[in-house]
């Protein structure tokens, strides 16, 4: 019997000035990447609370991504290095709790590097896809 | 060993990057042994970089510097060139029959008043 | 619970193509809140709008989501929309289907799958939204400049011209900063003076600048258009605006070997002193370190020749107080010293000079009156040897000398060595370089002009090592073109120090919660479009206390920075972003780390009393946003340890029901 | 007070003096030099290669023996002094080498660069104290005019030897004035003598130990003080027309002990 293909679902918190712009300009230039990630704005990535990334788990997330400004570059001056230092901590502890590292990830978009957003989103759908559904932190009350 | 290879045990032997010279010359403008060199220190620093060790593991250059470290606390860049001249001089004298100095040679360079410390550097400094 | 609208835009085909509008409609008009749903061909368009205005009115609705386009395009469209009809602009939401659904994916079965959820999303955050007022507040019209040199200058005069009031603030007895002391610029070589000193004249007389010089700025509290500064005007011992700069006092004081700053040390002046002749203002100021009246009381001559009668030994520190609506941050620059490159023998030859100190002795009001000399015996320099980069460009582990290349020493050391060789074609000129960095207008003619016109000798290599022997100066250098060790016997030897920003820029940056970086120049709000903003609002940079500049550098930022301030000024009230955090006070427990965290410094701490249920009071402290200067980031609300902060637009509640909307 | 001392292998043979006034000025001035025990040669020049571990592990054995004493480790000769500090901080920031010198020494408790290592000027500077040096002074210089040559190794790489400012240097020139004397300060003074360049290319040393006198003498020096045999042996050796003599030479007869001392 074939397995039905499990398509992940990917939540990607991206800041409002540098990476979702870049999300546009992914748009913008037709660059495709799987429908799976669903884009949430937000100012900027250190409005990212951990709490928002264990409750999308929590709901049956199976990867999650933070996209922010590179380094120096915040509109905020200083977010993304806080955005940087949190996700560090909220990663490993997730790592320990057995939601592997490869479900979560931050990375760096700037508001001209569409290419890099889309190609960005590919590789991680993909890399999720390969572990298939998570099932750690989900709570089934929640369905 | 070819140069590569070459290149890669001197750079693991001295911890020096070359890469982060900025090619200002004060290295051999402090040296002051320059003019007994073929092979001045910022030429050390570029050709390791560059990848050409051969031409300066048969170079007498090699045994002229004075480990006076001038050119590491002058440098601007923090690149040191005397370890790399320290690391080809190993590579090479580290080969069996390469000394540069051996024992039956210090008789002849010695005199009275010279102290021990000179012959027990020279030895460290040209043979293994 | 919102009675909610939502509107789907086909954007043409743009949408529509990919995604069956009609069908994400339909999706929608069930979830919680939604009373109305419809779709239409260009929801931007005045039709598209006219409906929604319409549905706004028609289904008493309070809340829309627009199924569009990028908030970034259209998002200010519809708030004014919405607003139009009557309902508070922030209670609009975007569901972006077209940049980030329907333009890339193909499939028309997954486009309308995800434009349903993100729809979704859009009206599980609108339930929470709630109606925002932007903050306003009152803005004080007048500029405080911070800093008295070219930079300052500038930035005040163009303010002043506006028709604002502005006060400079200057630590130094008189403005003029640097460029007074230089002698020609390059590459015009118009003399320093002749173009600074009318403008300091201009200062003088403007009837909206104030000079407070030899004063220091010692504390600065408020916002973005309404600063409370405290302004420590130190004692002169000279009354201001009796003295009429006449000079008797200077002439006739016995102190006359103190060190003369404005000289470098070149030369002396007496304890009580005017900086020099186009000083502005024009005021003698007695040095309390040298006067001999000020430290033991014995003399008082000053006071006996003065026919103005302006000598004051009893003055005191005086503070005042004033308000602003803007500061400008001009505070420049200084060269680095040179006690970590004595290899070039600075502190043991007194022919080892700085670039600024052979600007000095080449000004025709300087220690020698312009005829280049050297220091220790007063002779005329045959050989010259000008080394560049001393402290610039140095590697951060070698702990001496800066990072940065420091931009202006390969124009003047050419403007130096031209000139030495134009007056003195006797003299032999050398420049060892790294590179010769010129660009700018005209700058690299200038430098080619040095080198085949007038000869000067320019050797790509540096100099090791500077040895002082008997009158001469050894100069070891490399020619690294021609692959050898050069000496030279010198008779002067010039160092371009690196520059680095001014001490009291650190402190004032504190003040000021102004950001800088790791070398204490300010930080710009953006480094490409917004260079003379600080990431404080109200706080403005100016000059090289952002990074290292020329003059017409200078000129030009600082007018941009007056620009910038005058744009501020003229508004009567400052209408913020409503979207910017607030704290719960009941839940905060003043422990700070929001405090930490805010770039913007908007977050200040208060003793509040509490009424408690039992009717008893309580003193907490507590956390307060000044929405003035609130940015709305967001980072105090994830730092916050009790949840007590929150960011209006962005609430926690609200994000975590986009996620479960996308999640469900 | 009592320190451990480093004497090194020039001072038990041709620099004799510097190593007999060293000791006797210490006694005057309240320092025991206490010798290391079995103490061998620290090799005359410290090889900067990561990968040397044999050469260096004299100089580890010496720091060890004054750890084990809890005392700091005096070393007078200029190359002993740099050997030995520079040996003891790769001990510390080159965690590879430190751990091979530690499987080679298979000592119970491993080095870890906790010892102290002082030269005696720095000895002079921080526990003995200038000031005190100067109340013990007997027969002051007299404003003789002396320059100081630093050379090469007792100040450079200077973010290892942390000794003094590499470029401008006071520590002898303070001493010299603690002994009444007029230091003359020369540009020469932290230039390389040659050094064992002595052996390999005799013109190469003359080149640079004549301009050190040479500049010496231009800025008005009777005499040059050393801490380094190689550098006095190459200022002699060249022709130097004024005396070289060692620091401690100066220090014993300021404090009045050189009459005492019979070579």
């Amino acid at each position: 019997m074939q397995m039905k293909e499990h398509k992940p679902l990917i939540v990607a918190f991206c800041c409002n000035w540098c990476s979702y712009a870049g999300a546009d300009l992914a748009g913008n230039n037709r660059l495709n990447y799987p429908a799976e990630v669903k884009v949430i704005r937000v100012p900027c990535s250190c409005r990212v609370n951990p709490m928002f990334v264990l409750r999308a788990f929590q709901r049956g997330a199976d990867g999650v991504i933070i996209c922010g400004c590179h380094p120096g570059d915040c509109h905020y001056v200083s977010g993304n290095y806080y955005t940087r230092r949190r996700m560090a901590m909220l990663f490993s502890m997730l790592d320990y709790l057995g939601i592997e590292k490869e479900r979560t990830r931050i990375e760096w978009v700037s508001a001209a590097e569409g290419a890099k957003f889309a190609a960005t989103m590919n590789d991680f759908v993909e890399t999720v896809a390969k572990l298939g559904e998570n099932k750690r932190l989900e709570d089934l009350r929640c369905k | 060993m070819n140069n590569k290879n070459l290149r890669e045990e001197v750079l693991r032997i001295s911890g020096v990057n070359p890469k982060k010279c900025m090619r200002c010359g004060k290295c051999s403008a402090t040296c002051p042994a320059y003019d007994e060199m073929e092979y001045h220190p910022h030429q050390f620093v570029y050709m390791v970089e560059s990848g050409d060790i051969s031409s300066l593991l048969d170079s007498e250059s090699l045994y002229r510097c004075l480990s006076c470290f001038a050119c590491i606390d002058r440098c601007p860049r923090n690149v040191e060139p005397a370890k790399l001249v320290e690391a080809i001089r190993l590579s090479k004298i580290r080969k069996q029959g390469a000394n540069h100095m051996t024992a039956n040679d210090v008789p002849a360079l010695l005199d009275e008043d010279m102290p021990q410390q000179a012959i027990v550097s020279a030895f460290r400094k040209y043979s293994k | 619970m919102q009675r909610i609208g939502v509107f789907v835009c086909w954007c043409g085909s743009n949408i529509a193509g990919t995604v069956d509008v009609k069908a994400v409609a339909e999706a929608l008009k069930n979830e919680p809140g939604v009373v109305f749903s419809t779709n239409y061909q260009y929801m931007c368009s005045q039709a598209g709008q006219d409906m929604i205005k319409a549905a706004i009115a028609g289904h008493k609705l309070g809340g829309i989501v627009v199924c569009s386009c990028s908030p970034r395009m259209h998002e200010a469209t519809f708030r004014k929309t919405a607003s139009q009809a009557g309902i508070n602009p922030y209670m609009v939401e975007i569901a972006n289907i077209r940049e980030q659904c329907s333009w890339v994916h193909k499939d028309m079965a997954t486009g309308t799958e995800k434009a349903i959820i993100l729809g979704k999303a859009a009206v599980a955050k609108v339930n929470l939204n709630t109606p925002l007022t932007p903050g306003e507040s009152p803005v004080t019209k007048r500029a405080l400049v911070i800093g008295g040199g070219i930079a300052g200058i500038q930035t005040a005069l163009d303010i002043a011209d506006a028709g604002f009031p502005v006060d400079i603030v200057e630590t130094k007895p008189t403005i003029g900063g640097k460029m007074a002391q230089l002698d020609k610029t390059f590459p015009t070589l118009d003399c320093a003076a002749c173009i600074l000193t009318p403008k300091m004249v201009e200062v003088a007389q403007h009837e909206n600048i104030r000079i407070f010089s030899y004063s220091e700025v010692s504390e600065i509290k408020g916002f973005v258009g309404n600063f409370d500064v405290t302004i420590k005007r130190k004692a002169r011992y000279v009354k201001e605006d009796i003295c009429t700069g006449c000079g008797a006092c200077v002439e006739k004081c016995p102190m006359k070997k103190i060190p003369n700053e404005f000289n470098l040390g070149m030369d002396n002046r007496s304890a009580v002193y005017i900086p020099f002749a186009q000083a502005v203002p024009k005021v003698a100021t007695i040095d309390p370190n040298a006067c001999n009246m000020l430290k033991n009381g014995r003399c008082g001559i000053c006071a006996k020749v003065c026919t103005a009668g302006a000598i004051d030994y009893t003055q005191k520190d005086e503070y005042i107080e004033e308000k602003y609506g803007a500061i400008v941050a001009a505070t420049g620059f200084n060269p680095i010293s040179m006690d970590k490159f004595d290899e070039f023998a600075y502190s043991q030859s007194k022919d080892v000079i700085t670039s600024l100190e052979f600007e000095r002795l080449t000004n025709a009001a300087g220690p020698t009156a312009g005829k280049l000399l050297r220091p220790s015996d007063g002779k005329h320099p045959h050989t010259i040897v000008f080394v560049q980069c001393v402290g610039s460009r140095c590697s951060a582990c070698t702990e001496k000398g800066k990072e940065y290349c420091s931009k202006i020493c390969c124009m003047y050391t050419a403007k130096h060595a031209m000139l030495t060789r134009d007056k003195y074609p006797d003299t032999e000129v050398y420049v060892f370089y790294i590179d010769v960095r010129t660009p700018g207008k005209n700058f690299d003619e200038f430098y080619r002009r040095a080198v085949e016109e007038y000869g000067v000798n320019y050797i790509k290599g540096m100099v090791g090592k500077v040895t002082p022997e008997g009158s001469k100066l050894k100069v070891q250098a490399s020619d690294l073109i021609a692959n050898k060790q050069l000496h030279i016997d010198a008779d002067l030897v010039v160092l371009a120090a690196a520059i680095e920003p001014d001490k009291s820029a650190r402190p004032l940056a504190t003040m000021l919660t102004a950001s800088m970086d790791t070398n204490d120049f300010f930080t710009e709000a953006h480094p490409k479009l917004r260079p003379v903003e600080s990431p404080t609002a109200g706080v403005f940079l100016s000059g090289t206390c952002q990074g290292p500049k020329d003059i017409p550098e200078t000129v030009s930022q600082a007018g941009a920075a007056a620009s910038k301030v005058i744009g501020l000024l003229a508004k009567d009230k400052l209408t913020g972003n409503p979207c910017i955090a607030k704290s719960d006070e009941w839940m905060c427990n003043g422990c700070s780390s929001c405090g930490k965290v805010c770039a913007y410094g908007a977050i200040t701490y208060e003793e509040k009393e509490f009424r408690l249920p039992d009717r008893t009071t309580k003193i907490r402290r507590v956390a307060s946003v000044n929405p003035a200067v609130c940015q709305g980031c967001g980072a105090c609300t994830v730092t916050c340890p009790s949840g007590a902060m929150d960011l209006n637009g962005f609430t926690t509640t609200q994000i975590m029901a986009e996620v479960d909307a996308i999640c469900k | 007070m009592k320190v451990s001392y480093f004497p090194g292998c020039t001072l038990k043979n041709k620099a004799k003096v510097l190593d007999l006034y060293a000791r006797k000025s210490a006694e005057v001035l309240g320092v025991t030099l206490e010798e290391i025990d079995n103490w061998q040669c620290c090799g005359g020049v410290f090889t900067t290669a990561r990968d040397e571990v044999a050469t260096k592990l004299s100089s580890v054995r010496a720091l060890m023996a004054a750890r084990d004493s809890g005392q700091p480790l005096v070393t007078v000769c200029s190359a002993c002094h740099n050997v030995i500090k520079q040996t003891n901080n790769a001990m510390i920031s080159d965690a590879e080498f430190a751990d091979k010198a530690n499987r080679y020494l298979s000592c119970d408790s491993p080095y870890a660069g906790d010892a102290k290592v002082y030269h005696y000027l720095e000895m002079l500077r921080d526990l003995v104290g200038f000031d005190a040096l100067k109340e013990k002074v007997v027969n002051p210089l007299n404003g003789k005019k002396i320059a100081a040559y630093y050379g090469c190794l007792l100040l450079r790489p200077g973010s290892v030897m942390k000794m003094d400012d590499p470029e401008n240097p006071t520590i002898m020139e303070d001493m010299l004035r603690a002994l009444g004397g007029d230091a003359v300060i020369c540009g020469k003074r932290n230039e390389c003598c040659g050094g064992y360049i002595a052996m390999e290319s005799p013109t190469l040393a003359k080149k640079s130990s004549n301009s050190v006198v040479e500049n010496a003498i231009a800025a008005g020096a009777e005499m040059i003080i050393t801490a380094c045999p190689l550098c006095r042996y190459n200022l002699i050796k060249n022709g130097s027309p004024i005396p070289v003599v060692y620091f401690t030479e100066i220090l014993a007869e300021a404090l009045g002990i050189k009459e005492d001392i019979h070579e």
